[in-house]
């Protein structure tokens, strides 16, 4: 019987390895909702959040990806205790939606990313219109994503939900080039 | 009017076929008919054949603004079936299956109706369930149908993956025997020259551009070739019902969307039968010339543009591939479109309106062609007799305000997802 | 395929996008108090409108936001995309 | 056999030589060969037959406007039918094979049609065939083995596609010299450039005509430039709304097969900023009687064979033309080492050119052709003052190649898909763009500009490229589906007016080239025989593809695996171990039952039911969509969707709820638990999940955007396993919990969190199967250890999990609906007996169509359960039912049975149905009567709840 604690994860009892992409686990995502236009949220609740579409805020380990306006999708690798942050939440008239294991999160260098993306995703993934620091939602293989080029500029996430994961996961192996 | 049989064909074809003589006059508008059917296409010209021939009225003009078939009659995938639920929708198709089995020496025109059945596939167990009610629904309507088991599909239609081993496979299907295919252009053409033999006057490129009414009702077309007077009008004009019902003042519960078709190149046969899939959008069948007709679902926007874009194409061909991977190295030939009029409940709007003398004969959806003859059979009688037949009682235009939407797929008031 | 520019995330394929009908359909806000001819008339007659027409798309593999468009449905170019209006308004954006 | 392979010159590689066969026998070439041109270089002139008539062809074009040269290429299950010789790269290995034919291409049975071809003109079909009735398949069946091309592959596709989505600012259509300088210019200028064309050379038309030596240094520019992207053997197949163009890249094609990991075709979606069409203009034929025979080309074409080739096509060339390219050509020619017997000119022209060795007949015509596989000579005629041959001038020239010069016709294609319109030129004989369509321009020859080419400019204008008016012997217009002149005019004479008309009854330019080298002959025909100027005879509409485009390309990925997502719980794998049956749900796999060994699958749900109903099961629903509601308007837009009400529920608790849509019908159905004040959590079905999302985003963003509330799907983050059976609470309470499970802590319909066996819990006291059962939630990845968690402690319970098969029977035991069989779309709340739920109180979507005569009349079909009269016959799912009295008449049907199952708890067959006023005739014998199965069972009508009506153990 596996632990009961440890989270298994989309891709968990998948065989086989591989170097192209890594499954990110464990980690803890939220899905955050301003109350209607309230342009101070960032500040009542303490998190510098991105105002502007498709844009992307860091603080220290913990991401803010636009999702939508006045919503964003909370990321963090660290298990610290947020019971602070939903309360300032809750106290601000905004809410949370705990997501932590709703996706199947991949980080591909940026560089076959983009090329295996192109097989199935209708976004324009140029540098120029999809920058570094940015994030964006759309279409894999008839899949909704939301893919993430990280700030560094060298690897893009691709977020997904939990029960596509095999899915999609395959689907990218299959489309990257032959090593 | 030479009369058309292999005798003939012979016969003309020592003189070197100069003797041929039109299909169809070319008259001139007269100023006044006795019913005038706006809409040169299968539905109008059928009409315009059963009003003369059932009903004793010649004095008819058909009106069409371009060539002749040149709507969805001239673009559609050709499947004639009658393998419907409801029975109201039963019934009326199944008419019309009747009237097909008799069509070519009515008209003295081979429409080249194939009933080489119409499968569709089944690929789970609700989905067979489904069919079975149907299939039982049909057969207690007098329709021939047989459930079909993995087995049966794959001796019918052999080629077909139906192994185990593929993402939808296959688990059965609901076969109509008597169900095909026609050649979609001979249908128009073999009714328009059947109606002209009877006096019915078909009037190319004349667009009607509006409906003029008086305190009794109708009273005549203005067209691009001037006004034609007569008390009685049937629209007949497909993907534009709406516009020329609202030149008489009426809404309509239609919205016209764009349906996409495509050919294969010819080759030799390799499909006997209309085969429809279950777990995706396409329906197939191969024209007697060779070519794989193939269609899927409406693009899903209103269109008045005879044309759509790749999606929907794509789809139909990943479909194909999943029953038939050995078509893959087979090549697309071309693409194309037509303007639908989608109801509000899937199901066709045939018969009187609000307007006395204005009758309407639309919203066929993706299912109009194999309406052809018993549309214009019902269209004509409700036309002469001012009332509806017993076929289309149920498929007026009052239907939604009493309530009585015919939602064959139960998908509710939204024409995009019939 | 259409290229619909989302006024929150930008210009996006038509595959992200899920159609919802025409734009100038008024909900009755008191249905109760509607009368059957008004009440079928929201239900299902429509204007069709052959030439601009205004409709509801959804931004469902985005932002999940209702969206107005104004298109011209014979070359299917878009004139334009908005945020919903709210209320909807009867005579569109 | 005679080499017609020149020495020196041409882009083949001489160093590489290419064995192929054609028709079994081998044959050499040379690297940048196509088959066709090594075909000619090995004195190959006879390649195909005719679809109609089985006449012999031979190769007429260049490239993709090629009728004739259709072969099918390679073997086994790389097979493929219709491939134009004209654009296969020659491979090693390379095999090929000649269609429709039999026995053989040389001596083929079918010719012998061409003896009765007079009684087989255009559409003839459509008067004959119609006696006697029973014979027509017959007749079809011949008619079909008569048509089609070649024949269809029989294996899978060993190759796989690809698909691309691509960007740029400017995509150039067309690498001619046109296309070249259009797309240096742009790269000049900074812009993202994407050239694109069909053939492996870039180049175009001045590859064989002129001087190439520009474009090749154009050609170098570019690929120095890194904003620019050349595609070789790339077609522009279509333009589609805002600027999107299919593109298919051959990557594949020029081998034998595709290298390991390649595609073979690349099928791009390329969003374009603007795109310039360059696409060329496609050489004209003119028309006598027998201008099909192989050896009868296109002077361009002919020309591409010397010049980049090195091919002589024939020895001793005839051309035929109405203009002045011809005279260059055939200086070209007869450099190349061709006699040029002669040049027959329509026009007569005063000023005479010299062509050293060539005759100039000005004022003359082809008449007929003589030649049985090959050309062997041609008539020629002197023309009067009507265009008809004068009496007497007759004249027979030899020659084995006769080039067709007939003007060009500009490759508009997609300038037309684009909606561009189009205006007849007479000084070019054909149809220009007329006016710029946004984004697209168009240049070079495919905008009839001919630019400084020595050929036409300052030529007198070109006559019709019809040379004679009486149509006695077959003058092909179409030559791939053998429409003649005589076709045309037996259309028109018919009635068949319109070139819309023309082309269906006649079939002209429906074949695999779409006409590209008869249309506009076509038109000038018809023009005559109508006598009407060919800018009002119009032309047929461009459609997509260029050229044809192959499914598999258009497939692409989607294909295998891959057609569709698929979605997997998070116990999957524990279902996969246990060897659970699978059943599809949507785009789940639902274990349908698990079979222990030697177990049917009856045994298997028999077992499973019972086990819920005396111990305990457990069943994975994962798959039901969930909804996280946030916001202080929540309750009251719950109260707006659902037929009850949702106001009063309590935090804590949870309450089954069902949504209309707004016509009135059932739209789904689901529990809503309170989580806090401002937070619910609503469930939806399966099936549901997607659309019920969207359905409340569009009343809460478009109807009543004044309500406060965020959704979010859920559906993802949680594992959820429903605990059912009376021992379902022993099963819990042996578990470490800080969660109290007893009926005073958690009575039905109640919901708590904590922990269960250390994992986060969220337990919901809810039942499908009408037992006492816990719904329990767990996120996600815990979801394998909760499920083995609960299998284990189960063991002492006598656990069984159980699949949807048992939840079905379950279910319809309990007189459940669900959405579907029952409730169809067409179905309301009452008609499910639901309608003591409908709330008088408020408002809610759908309730104002319920007061609609048809909705509220008393003919409806009402939910009810059946019992076989007799107790023991299974009651045929799907039959309708009918009045007993009605047996045997015309049946006015009285519903229909939606769910039929054994019911192991009632040891016998029951079933759910929907029956007209069926809560009015409780008792009333009907039969269930299936016809397709040939069963008709009598069953009485019962209340739909069969296993405890009273809902005692529930609750207990
Ligand atoms: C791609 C596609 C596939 C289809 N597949 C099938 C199938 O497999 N089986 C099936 O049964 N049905 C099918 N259909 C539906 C079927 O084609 C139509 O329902 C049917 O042909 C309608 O016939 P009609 O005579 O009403 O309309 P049409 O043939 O469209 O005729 C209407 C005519 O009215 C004319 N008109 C319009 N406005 C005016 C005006 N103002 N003045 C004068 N004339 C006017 C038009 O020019 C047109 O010729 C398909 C449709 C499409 C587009
Ligand atoms: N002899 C004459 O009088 C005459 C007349 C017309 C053209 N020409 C020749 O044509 C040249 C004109 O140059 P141009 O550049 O306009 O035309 P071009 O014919 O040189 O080039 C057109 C190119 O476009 C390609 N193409 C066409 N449609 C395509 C599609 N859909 N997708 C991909 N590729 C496609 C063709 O393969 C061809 O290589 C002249 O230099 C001359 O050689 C000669
Ligand atoms: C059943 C059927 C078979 C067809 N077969 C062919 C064909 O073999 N070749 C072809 O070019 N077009 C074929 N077409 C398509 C027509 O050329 C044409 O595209 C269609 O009728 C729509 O008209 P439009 O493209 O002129 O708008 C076929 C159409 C139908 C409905
Ligand atoms: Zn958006």
């Amino acid at each position: 019987m596996p632990d009961p604690l440890t989270r298994q994860s989309a891709l968990a009892a998948r065989s086989g390895s591989d170097d192209l992409i890594q499954e990110r686990t464990g980690l803890w995502i939220q899905r955050l909702y301003a109350p209607d236009r309230e342009a101070d949220f960032g500040d009542k609740i303490g998190l510098d959040l991105p105002g502007q579409a498709n844009h992307v805020s860091q603080d220290k380990d913990l991401h803010a990806l636009w999702v939508a306006p006045w919503e964003w999708l909370l990321v963090s690798e660290a298990t610290a205790n947020r019971d602070g942050l939903a309360a300032r939440v809750a106290a601000s008239g905004g809410a949370l939606s705990d997501l932590s294991h709703a996706r199947m999160v991949l980080r591909l260098a940026a560089e076959p990313a983009r090329d295996i993306l192109a097989k199935g995703c209708p976004l324009d993934l140029r540098p120029a219109s999809f920058p570094p620091g940015h994030c964006a939602q759309s279409v894999l293989a008839n899949v909704g994503i939301l893919l993430h080029h990280l700030g560094d500029g060298a690897h893009m996430d691709i977020y997904t939900a939990r029960s596509y994961g095999r899915f999609i996961h395959a689907w990218l192996n299959d489309a990257a080039p032959p090593a | 009017m030479n009369r058309y049989s292999f005798a003939s064909l012979v016969r003309h074809g020592i003189m070197g076929h100069r003797g041929w003589k039109p299909a169809w006059r070319d008259p001139e508008p007269k100023t006044n008919y006795d019913a005038v059917i706006v809409g040169g296409g299968g539905h109008g010209l059928a009409s315009a054949y059963y009003l003369a021939k059932n009903h004793g009225l010649n004095n008819v003009a058909v009106l069409e603004k371009g060539w002749l078939g040149g709507g969805n009659t001239g673009r559609n995938t050709t499947i004639v079936r009658s393998n419907y639920l409801l029975d109201s929708n039963a019934r009326f198709y199944e008419h019309g299956m009747k009237l097909w089995e008799g069509l070519s020496r009515d008209l003295n025109f081979n429409v080249m109706f194939s009933q080489r059945g119409v499968i569709n596939l089944a690929h789970s167990k609700g989905q067979l369930e489904a069919f079975r009610r149907r299939g039982n629904a049909m057969r207690l309507n007098g329709i021939d149908a047989e459930l079909l088991n993995r087995d049966d599909v794959a001796a019918l239609v052999p080629g077909m993956d139906v192994s185990g081993d593929v993402r939808f496979p296959v688990e059965g299907g609901l076969l109509q025997p008597r169900g095909g295919t026609a050649r979609h252009d001979a249908v128009a053409w073999g009714y328009a020259r059947a109606a002209d033999r009877r006096g019915v006057d078909i009037i190319q490129n004349c667009e009607v551009t509006g409906i003029r009414r008086d305190h009794a009702g109708v009273s005549g077309v203005e067209t691009s070739r001037g006004f034609i007077a007569s008390k009685r009008i049937g629209l007949a004009v497909a993907g534009h019902s709406t516009q020329l019902a609202a030149m008489a003042g009426v809404r309509l519960p239609i919205e016209s969307h764009v349906l996409q078709a495509m050919v294969s190149e010819p080759v030799k046969p390799v499909l006997d039968t209309v085969v429809t899939f279950g777990a995706g959008h396409l329906y197939v069948s191969q024209s007697d010339k060779g070519e794989l007709v193939m269609g899927g679902d409406i693009d899903g926007y209103n269109s008045f543009a005879q044309r759509g874009n790749l999606p929907v194409i794509e789809h139909v061909a990943a479909c194909l591939l999943a029953l038939f991977p050995q078509f893959s190295r087979l090549r697309i030939l071309r693409t194309w479109g037509g303007i639908m009029d989608m109801t509000m409940d899937g199901s066709p709007i045939i018969g009187t309106t609000p307007v006395p003398g204005l009758f309407l004969n639309g919203g066929w959806c993706y299912g109009g062609f194999k309406a052809t003859p018993a549309s214009g059979w019902v269209f004509a009688h409700t036309m002469a007799t001012g009332q509806p037949h017993a076929l289309n009682a149920d498929l007026c235009l009052d239907r939604f305000h009493r309530g009585r939407a015919l939602d064959e797929k139960g998908a509710g008031p939204k024409p995009w997802a019939h | 395929m259409l290229l619909i520019d989302c006024p929150h995330c930008g210009p996006r394929a038509q595959t992200e996008f899920s159609y919802g009908g025409a734009a100038n359909v008024a909900r009755p806000p008191a249905p109760e108090e509607t009368d059957d001819a008004a009440w079928i008339e929201y239900l299902y007659l429509r204007d069709n409108a052959k030439g601009q027409h205004d409709e509801l798309w959804q931004h469902i593999f985005g932002c999940r936001r209702w969206l107005q468009l104004r298109r011209d449905v014979i070359s299917h170019e878009i004139i334009s995309c908005s945020e919903l209006r709210r209320p909807l308004a009867e005579d569109g954006p | 056999m005679a080499d017609f392979r020149l020495h020196s010159g041409g882009l083949i590689d001489r160093d590489r030589k290419i064995s192929f066969t054609f028709d079994g026998r081998s044959y050499q070439g040379y690297h940048g060969d196509t088959l066709a041109s090594a075909l000619l270089a090995n004195g190959v002139r006879l390649v195909g037959r005719s679809f109609k008539y089985h006449r012999p062809r031979g190769i007429y074009g260049l490239g993709g406007e090629e009728p004739n040269a259709l072969v099918r290429l390679r073997q086994g299950a790389r097979a493929e039918p219709n491939i134009r010789a004209t654009q296969i790269e020659l491979y090693e290995g390379l095999v090929a094979r000649s269609q429709n034919n039999w026995p053989s291409l040389r001596w083929d049975a079918a010719s012998a049609l061409g003896l009765v071809s007079r009684f087989l003109p255009a559409g003839f079909y459509y008067k004959t065939f119609m006696w006697p009735r029973r014979l027509w398949p017959h007749y079809e069946n011949f008619i079909r083995r008569m048509a089609g091309m070649g024949r269809s592959p029989e294996a899978p596709d060993p190759d796989h596609y690809e698909k691309c989505h691509g960007h740029c600012d400017v995509l150039v259509i067309g690498g001619g010299p046109a296309g070249l300088a259009a797309a240096l210019t742009a790269a000049e200028g900074g812009a993202q450039v994407w050239l694109a064309d069909e053939g492996a050379q870039l180049g175009g038309g001045c590859l064989n005509d002129g001087d190439a030596s520009a474009a090749r240094d154009t050609i170098a520019a570019l690929e120095s430039l890194d904003n620019v992207t050349l595609l070789r053997r790339t077609s522009v197949f279509g333009k589609y709304d805002d600027h999107l163009y299919g593109l298919v890249e051959r990557t594949g094609d020029h081998l034998a097969s595709p290298d390991l990991g390649m595609p073979r075709q690349r099928l791009w979606h390329l969003r374009a900023g603007r795109a310039v069409l360059a696409s060329g203009a496609i050489e004209r034929p003119l028309v006598f009687a027998n201008n099909d025979r192989p050896g009868v080309m296109l002077t361009s074409a002919a020309l591409g064979y010397l010049r980049t080739y090195a091919v002589r096509p024939g020895s001793r060339a005839v051309i035929n033309t109405n203009n002045d390219s011809a005279y260059g050509a055939a200086a070209i020619l007869a450099a190349g080492g061709i006699e040029v017997a002669a040049i027959v000119d329509h026009r007569h022209m005063k000023e005479r050119r010299e062509i050293p060795g060539a005759e100039i007949l000005h004022n003359h015509a082809i008449i007929d052709t003589r030649g049985k596989k090959g050309l062997t000579g041609v008539t020629v005629a002197q023309l009067d003052i009507n265009g008809d041959a004068v009496p007497g001038s007759e004249r027979q020239l030899a020659c084995d190649l006769l080039c067709l010069s007939g003007g060009f016709t500009p490759s508009v294609h997609l300038y037309s898909q684009a909606g561009g319109k189009l205006a007849f030129r007479e000084d070019i004989q054909s149809l220009v763009p007329k006016s710029e369509v946004p984004g697209m321009t168009v240049v070079g020859a495919a905008n009839g500009d001919f630019g400084e080419s020595e050929f036409i400019a300052g030529g007198a204008a070109m006559d019709r490229p019809v040379s004679l008016r009486k149509f006695r012997r077959k003058q092909f217009i179409d030559l791939q589906n053998d429409v003649t002149a005589a076709d045309v005019e037996l259309a028109a004479r018919e009635g068949y007016r319109s070139v819309e008309h023309v082309k269906r009854y006649t079939t002209l330019g429906m074949g695999t080239d779409q006409g590209k080298t008869s249309n506009l002959n076509g038109i000038a025909v018809l023009s005559d025989a109508l006598d009407r100027p060919p800018a009002e005879v119009g032309v047929t509409t461009y459609r997509p593809p260029y050229t044809p485009v192959t499914i598999g390309a258009l497939a692409g990925r989607d294909v295998g695996p891959f057609l569709a997502p698929d979605r997997r719980t998070p116990m999957q794998e524990c279902h996969e171990k246990a060897g659970a049956a699978f059943v599809p749900a949507g785009l789940w796999q639902r274990p349908h039952y698990y079979p222990r060994p030697g177990e049917t699958m009856t045994e298997a749900v028999n077992r499973e039911v019972l086990a819920v109903r005396r111990n305990v099961g457990i069943v994975d629903v994962s798959t039901l969509g969930r909804i996280d509601l946030h916001g202080p308007d929540v309750a009251e837009f719950l109260n707006r969707v659902y037929i009850n009400g949702f106001k009063a529920l309590a935090v804590g608790m949870c309450r089954y709820g069902v949504m209309l849509r707004d016509d009135g019908m059932i739209f789904d159905d689901g529990t809503v638990a309170r989580m806090a004040e401002t937070h619910f959590i609503m469930t939806t079905t399966t099936a549901n999940a997607g659309p019920v999302m969207a359905h409340l985003e569009f009343y809460l963003q478009v109807v009543w955007p004044e309500l406060r509330v965020h959704m979010t799907s859920i559906t993802d983050q949680w594992a959820v396993a429903a605990v059912a059976g009376p021992r379902s609470r022993d099963l819990l309470d042996s578990l470490d919990s800080d969660i109290a499970f007893a009926n005073q802590a958690m009575p039905f319909m109640a919901w708590r969190g904590g922990a269960i066996g250390g994992i986060p819990a969220q337990v919901f006291r809810i039942s499908f199967s009408g037992e006492l059962a816990y719904e329990i939630a767990v996120p996600a990845d815990y979801g394998p250890a909760m499920w083995e968690m609960l299998l284990a402690a189960g063991q002492e319970f006598d656990v069984n999990p159980y699949g949807t098969e048992a939840l079905t029977t379950l279910r319809t035991e309990k007189g459940h609906f669900v959405m579907g069989p029952e409730a169809d779309g067409r179905a309301t709340a009452d008609d499910m007996g639901l309608g003591a739920m409908l709330s008088s109180r408020k408002e809610f979507v759908g309730r104002r169509s319920l007061r609609l005569p048809g909705l509220a009349g008393g003919d409806r079909l009402h939910l009810v359960g059946l019992m076989p009269v007799d107790g023991r016959s299974q009651i045929p799912p799907g039959a309708i039912l009918l009045d007993k009295e009605m047996a045997g008449r015309a049946p006015d049907k009285a519903g229909h049975v939606t769910t039929s199952v054994f019911s192991p708890s009632l040891d016998k067959p029951i079933a759910l149905a929907m029956a007209r006023n069926g809560r009015q005739r409780l008792g009333a014998q009907l039969w269930a009567h299936s016809p397709l199965d040939n069963r008709i069972v009598e069953v009485v009508i019962t209340d739909p709840v069969f296993v405890d009506p009273m809902g005692e153990r529930l609750r207990a």
